[in-house]
């Protein structure tokens, strides 16, 4: 089995899409001949040619709102916001157009299709090129949120998202994409939407975690160790979530702790901690913790006190399992 | 070519409007497309057909029976004879005003009616809005509200049709408040960019609600648009069937060499909405000044020249449709609402645990009494 | 004292504040020679002239990004989204620029502005003249959220909000725009931003409610009264919230319902949930819960299934009562 | 009017180009704007300056100590004689190249410097990445990364400017990747309508990132795209620092009369940033080519044939700014990071409950080690 990075298992994921499937189109900015700025669409454009994978000009609400259109046609378009914190300007079209398409025109077009974007921090990105909008489409109905945490997930994530019916917003963790390399199985095959995964087995404090910050999760996990067992769950689907493996999860440790990047107020932490207590709240031995950025802009000089990184999950932990 | 005068006041005119069809009812002989006269007249019934529902509509609206209207009066020609002049492979991308596109199309009656009721033949099932309609069969996409959206769609589906190598047109609809917009903008720019067969068919209506065209922008025209994308660009008289006929027909036939950007220029004779009265900013004098030019009555003048098109059939005609509206609409009034299930299926191709919990909840009830 | 409705209440304030302070000027589509598609304006651009209520052209990007320019020179911009659904087209100017203009200028340039929009449902206008989008807001550092329930607050919120440092949205709920009449002062007065009101005393449950749907937990609480008593709050601010207010009350009767007309997941009840578990877990007698609209675009025909109405929130009581 | 020529690959012209400075370094005379030469001197050096400090920048970069530069080589005419044409009152709204522009103003070196550190003496107190200043004391709005929204910002500035009846005029750059921005179509349009004082300054350097400008637009050229909102626009060669401020100064003459929207032609000699390799999507043969239209040595032709700079000024120049950064660099790398209050602080005018909250329990700690 191929060693791969993230960024090889995206760009591995797209080309086993486009073989496959004639329908799938790749468009953004940058990522027809210089294959993206960070290289995920590297060499497609050679293999599948201008057509297929498109440079567009300088506007997300067109690249989505296109892709839109290509999607009644029949087509399975992959377009990529080169940072999520640019996503905005698309923000109409994902959010009153492909969101509601399906529904608002009795069924008679879904729209297929996958948005690609790199996200979070970790990279000196300052306000601009950190962000982690997640929840902001969680909330919108309509609209399935995917997360890889690894190369593996990444390409098998991919692949189940492009075959999917619906409009997908798959976020990419910048800070992962060459962090390491793992076993990547050629040829295609499919990790399940809205399947979370269990990464860390434990007893007494349920962690769920996503991208970039399941490894500081784990890290936190793993330094707590000899005195608190810790369950690490990568929800890598964000919605529709797994909602059982979470509540399994939390019946067996009666306490739960959610860590995201993103500002914490109205954060799919929230979310998950109002879930937990609908269905799990006579389990609970603790008040679910939230270990999230701030609710500020995404700062530079200080990103690393910005981050919920594992320095910053340890005492949640041991409060938690000490409450 | 005959110059169409347009009154002053409002006018953001500084170039020419192609025209066909003369005050006097004679087409331009230069310009004339010479279409049968059999599809002149189905165009003409088309158009009275529009106008007379949306009186009926309006008048049901009035007596509280349909929530809400969203009519054509005044821009049928612009529309209908727009929607005349495609293909059947060519798809509509519309706004809301352009109802009498889809029944020219074939959309029946009744399926209209049920969507101005939201009951549960409603073929969005009562999800949206009255005159918030879709009609794939027809070649027809998804009305919606916002501003505008629709114009990067009817780009981006063109686009994939030219990628997979089929022949057709797409043809957009927006007003003139719409060319302010993020989508118009991107819209033409990415058409002009990838040559997509797309008509942009900028209804020129004279207002966005209460504000007026010249102050929707500076342009000499809507028209002058174009240019700024390298989109090729024609300024038509909107309420001349026609002349409308005529440049959306070669803009059919030239969109495999890529986009037009057509501006007919037309009046919003009637309120922007039923919720919506005008006479709060716009006088009655400019209302009749324009109404001088209502397509209706210039392309009757037509027919009537040419003797294809009398009073007695017009009176049958609208007699015939009023009775089938009639029926229509007491059919409509007889259907139940949607079933409740409706509400939480379809957002996405399978219904996921969440929602079936919001199902199941609800159903359990209780549920809300009449309001 | 004259009896208003909240339309009538809100272009008073509007008025006062034009003829207190030179520096306001409101603009959007339709606000000027019409006053506005709900009235809201009506008579305002008689008074102060074409260029300070101004009638834009049909850009909510350049309506609420024209008004960053105005706020960096000095006024004080009241720019108006036709419906909070066409809010979208303005988001990036709203997320990535006046929520961070402050932040990111190191204190240099402040963006005093409202942004008032009608919101919500109630009024059969389907999927874009319906919505609540508060929460997107709620989770962007840098901008303040409020929601009026009637026209004495209406007033009186606007003039805080009006005379703040920093970016306010304003969500008017509409279904109460001319629904009833209140006593409202003449002239000039505050209801001061970040401050809820408990609008209905009780001892058993708390309920966390705003703009129109207050009504519905005020009826809920009424006919569920014979057996449960319940506190009803008015958050009237909703970011930053008033968290005492909030906390204080849950602490005394160990239940709360959050009500709101937005889709559940992640919408602010998310939030409220997670703060009360976070600050008043030990008084919790039964879990949190949410009574809101479903997680699908908002529907015409089916809207009072969709809206949650007394009669969803007086089972959600009676069940919290007798957890 | 002499045409600068511009190599047809990669261009976007049908459209003529406004040149002062011939190939020989003599001024056109009946375009010249006849500077005094101590002025175009002062404008020769600013570009000078910014020349050096960008590849000073870069070094620090590839040396690991600044993570992040984005500089203007080759734009340097198109940025500092237009800066340099506008009046004290006018207001700059830069895009991220801009930097010459606020030296020009007055900006001390040192206060960069600190930004490329994200220091505790950062004006921005370390809170985006390099390049990302502000300065309001030189009328000069804060660089954020999206590109196009400060199109708006200057418009709106302009437009309240206006209504107070205070005579200013705003100034915007961005570059040709902007002009498919929605903000670009608004703010022209806003701006068209309502006649406010903005000089759109569109820096066409050929390049957004690694798509060319012929790709961006089916436009004859940007400057072309005016007309679509009624603004004047004039094409500029953006490589000439005489034309460049002629241009700009009769827009700022012209601008109680409404906007102007300005393209200059210019190159981007180098990546886009430190981030970028622009050899994965461009020939060396175009830089080389583009090269020989440097701005810096177009003008420094210009003074030397007046007898105004020499190659000892030259030298003497660079090598006293030299030390001048030198010495900024050593104080910003002694700076400590901004203190951590600095991270909560800002967001509002006054820190709510939530931001002290979350202070606090950051500052308890642990905090991060060093990674
Ligand atoms: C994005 C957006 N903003 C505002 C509105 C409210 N609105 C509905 S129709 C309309 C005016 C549209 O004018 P125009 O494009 O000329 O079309 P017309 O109604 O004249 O056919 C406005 C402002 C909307 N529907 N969408
Ligand atoms: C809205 C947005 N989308 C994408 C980006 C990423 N990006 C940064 S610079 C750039 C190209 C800009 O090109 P241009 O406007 O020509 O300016 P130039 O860099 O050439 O001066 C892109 C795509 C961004 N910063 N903002
Ligand atoms: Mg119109
Ligand atoms: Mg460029």
């Amino acid at each position: 089995m191929p060693e791969m990075t993230m960024v090889q298992a995206i760009n591995d994921a797209l080309r086993i899409s486009m073989r496959d499937d004639e329908r799938v189109v790749l468009l953004g900015e940058d990522v027809g001949k210089v294959g993206g700025v960070f290289r995920v669409t590297a060499g497609l454009q050679d293999e599948f040619g201008a057509e297929r994978v498109i440079d567009t000009p300088l506007a997300e609400g067109g690249i989505v709102g296109a892709s839109i259109g290509m999607a009644m046609y029949g087509l399975r378009p992959v377009p990529e916001i080169q940072f999520a914190d640019f996503i905005y300007p698309a923000f109409d079209q994902i959010v009153s157009e492909a969101a509601k398409y399906r529904y608002r025109s009795g069924g008679e077009f879904g729209i297929p299709m996958v948005i690609r974007t790199p996200f979070g921090g970790g990279i000196r990105g300052g306000h601009y090129h950190s962000q982690s909008p997640e929840s902001l489409f969680i909330h919108v109905a309509g609209l399935k949120v995917v997360c890889p945490s690894n190369p593996y997930d990444a390409k098998g994530l991919l692949l189940s998202a492009i075959r999917d019916e619906d409009p997908v917003l798959f976020f990419e963790p910048k800070r992962v994409y060459r962090a390491a390399k793992m076993d990547v199985p050629e040829g295609d095959y499919a990790v399940p939407l809205s399947k979370a995964k269990v990464v860390r087995e434990g007893a007494h404090v349920t962690v769920l975690a996503w991208g970039a910050m399941l490894y500081e999760a784990v890290a936190a996990a793993e330094e707590v160790a000899p005195k608190v067992d810790v369950e690490v769950i990568d929800l890598r689907t964000l919605w529709p979530v797994d909602i059982d493996t979470i509540v399994a999860s939390v019946k067996k440790t009666g306490r739960v702790v959610v860590v995201h990047e993103a500002p914490r107020t109205c954060g799919f932490g929230a979310e998950l901690v109002s879930l937990v207590c609908e269905k799990a709240f006579l389990h609970l031995e603790a008040p679910p913790v939230r270990v999230t950025g701030h609710d500020t802009p995404f700062p530079y000089t200080l990103e690393n006190d910005y981050l919920p990184l594992a320095h910053r999950i340890v005492p949640a932990l041991l409060e938690t399992a000490a409450y | 070519m005959i110059r169409y005068e347009l009154p002053p006041s409002r006018s953001v005119d500084h170039t020419d409007i192609e025209t066909v069809l003369g005050p006097d009812g004679r087409a331009d002989p230069h310009l004339d497309p010479k279409l049968d006269s059999a599809l002149v007249v189905k165009i003409y019934e088309a158009m009275l057909r529009t106008r007379v529902l949306d009186d009926r509509m309006l008048a049901l609206q009035r007596q509280g029976r349909v929530s809400f209207h969203v009519g054509c009066k005044g821009e049928e020609a612009a529309i209908i004879a727009s929607a005349a002049a495609l293909r059947t492979e060519d798809w509509i991308f519309p706004c809301y005003r352009e109802l009498g596109a889809l029944l020219w199309r074939g959309f029946p009656l009744q399926r209209y009616v049920d969507n101005m009721y939201g009951n549960a033949d409603d073929v969005v099932q009562g999800r949206q809005m009255p005159d918030h309609v879709t009609g794939k069969q027809w070649a027809y996409a998804s009305v919606s509200s916002p501003i505008g959206t629709q114009i990067m769609h009817a780009v981006g589906f063109g686009w994939a049709a030219k990628l997979k190598r089929q022949k057709l047109a797409t043809a957009v609809y927006f007003g003139d408040g719409a060319t302010s917009t993020p989508d118009f903008h991107t819209g033409l720019n990415f058409a002009g960019v990838y040559k997509t067969p797309t008509i942009f068919l900028c209804r020129n209506n004279r207002w966005a609600i209460s504000v007026p065209s010249d102050k929707q922008t500076a342009s000499a025209s809507f028209a002058a648009k174009g240019a700024a994308y390298g989109v090729r660009s024609v300024r038509v008289d909107g309420n001349d069937a026609l002349a409308t006929y005529r440049a959306v027909r070669e803009a059919v036939e030239r969109s495999h060499e890529g986009p037009t950007l057509l501006e007919l220029v037309t009046y919003r004779l009637g309120g922007h909405s039923t919720s919506d009265d005008p006479k709060a900013y716009r006088l009655q004098e400019e209302v009749d000044l324009q109404s001088k030019g209502d397509p209706l009555t210039r392309l009757r003048r037509h027919l009537e020249l040419l003797g294809a098109w009398n009073e007695l059939q017009e009176r049958r005609f609208v007699s015939q449709l009023d009775s089938e509206i009639k029926q229509c609409v007491e059919i409509a009034e007889k259907k139940p609402a949607p079933e409740l299930r409706s509400m939480f299926d379809g957002v996405y191709a399978e219904r996921p645990w969440h929602l079936d919990e919001q199902y199941e909840l609800t159903k359990r009830g209780p549920r809300p009494g009449k309001e």
